[in-house]
């Protein structure tokens, strides 16, 4: 049987190689995905480019739930639901450029808000278990956003625009072609930088993203969140309303997706009513831990290195799949199961560590009642 | 206290309003432009010549007799250029108009008019 | 009264109620919509013989406290690996059905020992773990599936292109062997498929029978009171293990019994959501996050493969329109998320 | 009225009971401000009762209130809830830490009251957007710290400070409040060294001078004679007496606390015992477990002996049968019957014939939702493969539940079990007869040495001379060793041999329980000796 010990700590330096193991991973794997996947480098910034304008917002979303304590927000999804209604609107009342897509984000905030506080007191209710349950909500959200899209539009909900309506007269098509509000931010202020066309506009909205967030650290709800994230008990003993703390993280973070989301679909320009939003939770996360985020701690630079790595690996993947076994599927299955492997490693390996940095905590103070009475 | 519900009930007003303007100013219209032979009571302006458009300085291309374009452009009041070219040479003969359109509202141009000025140059339909 | 009823509703869980009176409105309404009643039965209990033992297999994790299995697609990916290798053999009838399950079993075990050593490092957060487990070894096996050197040309893509193909047809193998044996045929359109039915009840039988031995008894306490065990001297994480790797192999025999049922071998994506119809199912029959017994099992696959086979049929015949999947999204993982969210009330 | 003036604090005839038992008689306090009380009791006193009454802690309200008046400030008071009572003015320091490790001093200081600056999205969303003003919440957390007189940088996360030092940061949020005027201090000292708890002390000792009323709840008297202006002694749930420090010494205050009448039953000897061997030998014991750890405890255990371990409440006398069981990280030197064995695995103690009666009934002694048969067999099947049949030769062990229910039927008639059937439900049991169930399940492993930890908590008077008559036959009659373990010294001293007390972790001393009462209580108070008194003196 193994011998235990009262004060023996663990070695920090295993502690910093568990908690950067996933960035650590992920960058070899590139080193040796891209020489495979011989891309031209001006290829590769300008696809680099592309994502990092495209996914940050939505990734940034997630922060502040992390921030209260409440994990990886596996319900961002139904902050996209909301975004994607507010573009199926705009699309329906034919409402087109810079001014249509602010109109979305105007539409789809109380609906954002709504949801958001919905998911907020389910999480309340499964306190331990909000990322499972998080993760099933928006499953069960998915379903009824398709009984409200599918079912509701056209019937209850009036909808003028045919060119959006499936043939038999009410629910919306497979796919919305958002011609109307295509890349409209991006090319707001066109800067071309060599050959690669930047969009300046979007990367200024996700700067103020970051000040804002990092301007709400500093606050009192801000204050607040880390409290309750650091401690339920202590938070409430000293008069914090945690319940209510948390609702509102969930809220913030679900809008902040929600937006997010448009921002995602003006860059594409075409949108899959029913699909769009089915993996927005799982790409955020992954290339979160990717950017060397845990479960309980994430922050700006988190986001940008995430995406950074992240998208590399799924720029270079096909590629290198193709040169490897002559399959660009195989590149595609890689990098799904990356994305899936990404989250259930640092999953466990963030439950582990918190083990024995419990155990650590207590041995400290073993130690020192034996410094203070052995003598 | 009393000051934060004006402030708020103000915020929410203004969402209101900037919502209606987003609508107004973001509403894509239809414009059918014509080029060709147009009667107005007993006068009949003939499309003679070939032309090339701009609505709200976006070229819309040439158009020559007998042809229609479309363009599709949004908010209220807009201005259309056209200009005489023959054999593919600008004649800078500019014709320029201004018209308003109210939401949901589209119009059909007919060029021979514009340049002869008459009234029936526009007609906006529901 | 009021009270009565409160209770009913608390104990029995209102999803549970409403689910119950919606399968029953069907029923009712089957008539009227023209669908053919005795034949939906039928669905039913076919359907049932199939999916039974997957949902069968999440009671011996639920038992030692690991929770609801959303791991499941590892089981179901050993069952795959077995059936295939059967086919490779050619080995046909029920030779080739249990050869596949031999070859699936042993897979089970070592998949299932590796899933338990990771549990039990994460012990509180299986379920989320458990989930994303699944997922990645699924599409890890999505690249295995296209890399693996099979031959049979039943398996792989007839022209180009390397790799299996995403469905493999089993008639000529194994198909119905179970479903066929001892078939007893009423009228023409009921039968009711008593090998498959048998083989449930066998492996039903095995599991309670599991739970009588010491192991077992063991296995059941360190669900229900993990310090008691200790206390007792149980190796718990040990416990955990067998439990995961019970419930992995009896997910990989189900997965077989579902191929056998269905006729086909599905590939690459198709197991990714495989759990989450079978947690359903199994939390509809009655079981929470934390207690389980065989009893849910059975009424849970029977209500919920019953609104399974009934939505579609019923309701697109009254809305012109086919809502099952819609439905079938919100019962199921409705019924999850209601779960999840009960076990903390009842915890603190 | 204006003799009555003078004082902050008076609580007036305060009684309390729960659910028909008085665990506060009559209670009369009064607290000049500016004055250190020192309140000293043993376990079941009432102190903490009393101080949940002060600050209207919900548990008393749910129990229906209490009798008597609080006058706080001139003000009659009856506070719906702690933040009330916080808010009228009243601190409070508990033993165990409250604060967020990851966070630094200043924001633990400070915790939910930091001062803010105006910003204009608060005139929206409400106040907690104005953002946090990090100068003046440092001003604030050094001018707390300043008071305590200590050194220590308040920008530091409390989590890498000296485990000594964060008892300050609760004593410095107190301080900051402003309107202090009563602080109540739940054993401050407890993990701080002999030098950090002089610095607590006169950090108190401050306060006071500006005019803070203090109550010390402390277990060691030592500091409670240094450094309290007044002394008043709970017992049973009453004020045994008022002392001034000055003109006392602690056996006085000892006897006062632990009460002089003499037990009905003391343990009597049936016939004086030849020394006979060692069964039990521990060895500077440690074990981590959670408010009752044990640092370093040595005693010996006589074959066929009851063993006494006493002492107060958080000071480890559980720790000692939990950590040799291995139900907590153990460390140390344990020898039964000569032979050291292994610490932090229950299976291999339990085999040895050493079993457990765990002080936490519903948690670790039965599995609530199972019968009482399973209940009372569980183990023995576990450890030692009894009530099972082997099939296919010992290939499967299959559960005999025949021969489970024959046992438990024995043991229902032998302790008194009342139940329905002994497929009853151990929940629906009631707390007596759960405790014999516990016992039950102990004896059915025929073990030869007993660890049974607060046998009558909880359970009434007549299950309780039950259990212990029980106890004492088991010894008699099969020679089994036991070790009890206890709050209740008068219980210990009627069936116990020798009694350990506990303090601090350590053993401070083994006594016969024919000794005088006071002499347990000096050790409880952390007096090893007359000579340590006068010497600290």
């Amino acid at each position: 049987m193994r011998k235990q010990s009262l004060t023996k700590t663990m070695n920090p330096g295993v502690l910093f190689l568990i908690n950067y193991a996933v960035p650590i991973i992920f960058i070899i794997l590139i080193a040796f995905a891209i020489p495979l996947s011989g891309l031209s480098g001006i290829y590769f910034i300008r696809e680099l480019m592309i994502r990092l304008s495209r996914n940050s917002f939505l990734i940034l979303a997630l922060l502040i739930p992390v921030m209260a304590g409440m994990g990886m927000n596996f319900s961002i999804v139904l902050g996209a639901m909301a975004g994607e209604i507010g573009l199926i609107f705009i699309t329906d009342w034919q409402i087109i450029g810079i001014s249509g897509m602010l109109l979305a984000i105007l539409i789809s905030t109380p609906i954002a808000v709504l949801l958001g506080y919905f998911a907020g007191i389910v999480l309340n209710r499964a306190k331990g278990r909000e990322m499972v349950t998080g993760f099933m909500l928006a499953f069960f959200m998915n379903g009824i956003y398709q009984l409200f899209v599918l079912f509701g539009m056209g019937n209850i909900i009036p909808i003028s625009n045919s060119s959006i309506l499936l043939p038999r007269g009410y629910g919306i098509r497979n796919t919305i072609n958002l011609l109307g509000i295509r890349q409209v931010l991006d090319n707001l202020i066109p800067l071309k930088i060599g050959d690669i066309l930047t969009p300046v506009a979007t990367f200024l909205v996700i700067a103020t993203l970051c000040v804002f967030i990092t301007w709400f650290r500093k606050t009192k709800l801000g204050q607040d969140m880390r409290t309750v994230g650091q401690d339920n008990e202590v938070a409430r003993v000293s008069g914090i309303n945690v319940e209510r703390i948390r609702v509102l993280s969930i809220v913030i973070s679900t809008v902040l997706a929600c937006y997010g989301q448009i921002l995602f679909l003006q860059n594409i320009g075409t949108m899959n009513t029913y699909q769009s939003h089915e993996q927005v939770g799982v790409f955020a996360i992954a290339a979160l831990l990717v950017g060397g985020a845990s479960v309980a701690k994430a922050n700006i630079p988190n986001v940008f290195i995430g995406v950074i790595l992240f998208h590399t690996m799924f720029v270079v993947a096909p590629r290198a799949g193709k040169a490897l076994m002559g399959q660009a599927q195989l590149g595609e299955y890689f990098r799904v199961f990356v994305s899936y492997g990404v989250i259930a490693f640092s999953l466990a390996l963030y439950a582990w560590r918190k083990r024995v940095e419990k155990e650590n905590e207590r041995k400290k103070i073993m130690n020192y009642k034996k410094s203070i009475l052995v003598k | 206290m009393r000051k934060r519900i004006i402030i708020r009930t103000a915020l929410v007003a203004a969402l209101i309003l900037i919502g209606i303007f987003l609508y107004v100013i973001g509403k894509e219209h239809k414009v059918v432009i014509d080029n060709r032979d147009i009667s107005v009571g007993d006068i009949i302006y003939n499309a003679s010549t070939t032309y090339v458009v701009w609505v709200d300085n976006q070229e819309i291309g040439v158009i020559k007799k007998g042809e229609r374009k479309i363009a599709k452009v949004a908010g209220v009041s807009h201005k259309i250029v056209v200009e005489e070219i023959k054999d593919n040479v600008l004649t800078g003969e500019r014709y320029e108009k201004r018209f308003k359109l109210k939401t949901n509202e589209s119009a059909m141009v007919n060029i021979p008019a514009l340049i002869n000025n008459a009234n029936e140059w526009i007609d906006k339909t529901k | 009264m009021m009270k009565k009823i409160e209770n009913i509703i608390e104990n029995f869980g209102l999803p549970r109620i409403i689910i119950f009176l919606f399968l029953v409105l069907l029923f009712i309404l089957t008539p009227f919509v023209g669908v053919r009643f005795d034949t939906s039965i039928n669905d039913v209990i076919v359907r049932f013989g199939m999916n039974g033992i997957l949902v069968l297999s999440l009671v011996p994790m639920v038992k030692s406290g690991c929770g609801l299995n959303f791991g499941l697609q590892l089981g179901i990916i050993a069952g795959l690996l077995g059936a295939v290798i059967s086919i490779e053999m050619e080995t046909i009838g029920f030779a080739g059905f249990f050869t596949a399950v031999g070859i699936a079993i042993f897979f089970a075990v070592v998949f299932g020992f590796l899933y338990s050593l990771l549990l039990n490092k994460v012990k509180g957060d299986e379920m989320v773990v458990a989930t994303y487990v699944g997922f990645s070894s699924v599409s890890f096996m999505c690249i295995m599936w296209l890399m693996l050197p099979f031959k049979s040309p039943n398996m792989i893509w007839a022209y180009g292109g390397s790799g299996l193909r995403t469905t493999i047809n089993i008639k000529g193998y194994w198909f119905h062997v179970l479903t066929d044996f001892l078939k007893i045929k009423i009228g023409n359109y009921i039968f009711f498929p008593t090998g498959t039915i048998l083989f449930f009840a066998l492996l039903t039988f095995l599991v309670w029978a599991f739970f009588k031995t010491k192991i077992g008894a063991a296995m059941i306490v360190v669900g229900s009171n993990t310090n008691y065990a200790k206390s007792c001297g149980i190796n718990v994480e040990k416990m955990r293990s067998i439990s995961v790797i019970l419930s992995t192999v009896i997910a990989a025999i189900g997965i077989i019994v579902y191929q056998e049922g269905f006729g086909f071998i599905q590939l690459y994506t198709a197991p990714l959501f495989m759990a989450f119809p079978a947690v359903a199912a199994l939390l509809l029959g009655g079981a929470t996050v934390g207690k389980a017994s065989i009893k849910n099992v059975i009424i849970g696959v029977f209500l919920f493969q019953s609104i399974l086979t009934m939505t579609p049929s019923v309701v697109s015949n009254i809305i012109k329109s086919d809502m099952s999947e819609t439905i079938r999204i919100i019962l199921s993982n409705g019924m999850i998320v209601y779960a999840l969210t009960r076990i903390t009330r009842v915890r603190t | 009225m204006e003799s009555k003036e003078k004082y902050l604090l008076r609580m007036e005839h305060v009684s309390k009971d729960f659910y028909g038992t008085k665990v506060l008689k009559d209670i009369n306090i009064s607290v000049k401000p500016g004055e250190i009380i020192g309140l000293v009791g043993e376990n079941g006193a009432g102190k903490s009762t009393l101080m949940n009454i002060l600050f209207g802690n919900p548990i008393i309200h749910e129990t229906g209130g209490f009798e008597g008046k609080i006058i706080f400030d001139n003000k009659e008071v009856n506070f719906a809830s702690p933040f009330d009572a916080i808010n009228a003015g009243i601190g409070m320091v508990h033993q165990e830490f409250i604060f967020i490790p990851g966070f630094t001093a200043i924001e633990n200081i400070l915790l939910n009251k930091e001062p803010t600056r105006y910003s204009f999205f608060s005139e929206i969303f409400g106040d907690k957007l104005n953002v946090l003003n990090r100068e003046e919440m440092k001003k604030r957390a050094i001018e707390a710290i300043k008071i305590l007189g200590i050194e220590l940088n308040p920008e530091i996360i409390v989590k890498e400070m000296p485990v000594g030092h964060k008892q300050f940061i609760e004593i410095a949020r107190e301080i900051d409040r402003k309107l202090l005027k009563l602080l109540v201090l739940d054993e401050p000292t407890a993990v701080l060294t002999e030098s950090e708890a002089d610095i607590a002390m006169n950090a108190i000792k401050k306060l006071a001078a500006k005019g803070v009323s203090v109550i010390f709840i402390s277990h060691r008297l030592q500091e409670i004679l240094d450094s309290c202006d007044r002394i008043i002694v709970l017992k049973d749930g009453s004020v045994q007496k008022e002392l001034i420090p000055s003109d006392t010494n602690p056996r006085e205050v000892a006897e006062y606390m632990i009460g002089h009448e003499l037990t009905k039953s003391i343990w009597k000897s049936k016939e004086i015992r030849k020394i006979s061997e060692t069964i039990l030998e521990v060895n500077n014991l440690w074990v981590d477990m959670p408010g009752e750890q044990v640092n370093g405890a040595s005693f010996k255990v006589n074959k066929g002996e009851i063993f006494g371990i006493g002492g107060l409440t958080g000071q480890g006398k559980l720790g000692i049968a939990n950590g040799i069981m291995g139900l907590h990280p153990a460390e140390g030197e344990v020898k039964f019957k000569g032979k050291p064995i292994f610490l932090n695995n229950s299976k291999y103690v339990l085999e040895q014939g050493i079993a457990f009666v765990s002080e936490d009934r519903r948690g670790l002694g039965l599995i609530l939702d199972q019968p009482i048969f399973k209940n009372i067999t569980f183990t023995a099947m576990q450890i030692k493969d009894m009530f099972l049949k082997s099939l296919l030769g010992g290939l499967i062990k299959w559960s005999d539940d025949k021969a489970m229910v024959k046992i438990t039927r024995e043991y229902i008639d032998a302790l008194q079990i009342k139940c329905v059937s002994e497929k009853q439900l151990a929940r629906e049991l009631s707390g007596g007869n759960q405790q014999k169930l516990c016992m039950a399940k102990v004896f059915a492993l025929k073990p030869e040495l007993i660890f049974v930890s607060e046998p009558t908590r909880g359970i009434d008077v007549g299950a309780k001379s039950l259990v212990l008559d029980t106890l004492r036959q088991y010894n008699s009659e099969y020679g089994i060793t036991i070790i009890v373990t206890s709050s209740e010294l008068e219980e210990l001293r009627s069936i116990c041999e020798r009694i350990a007390i506990v303090d601090e972790g350590q053993i401070a001393g083994i006594l016969p329980s024919t000794a005088e009462p006071t002499e347990f209580g000096l050790l409880m108070l952390g007096i090893k000796s007359k000579k340590k008194v006068t010497m600290n003196k």
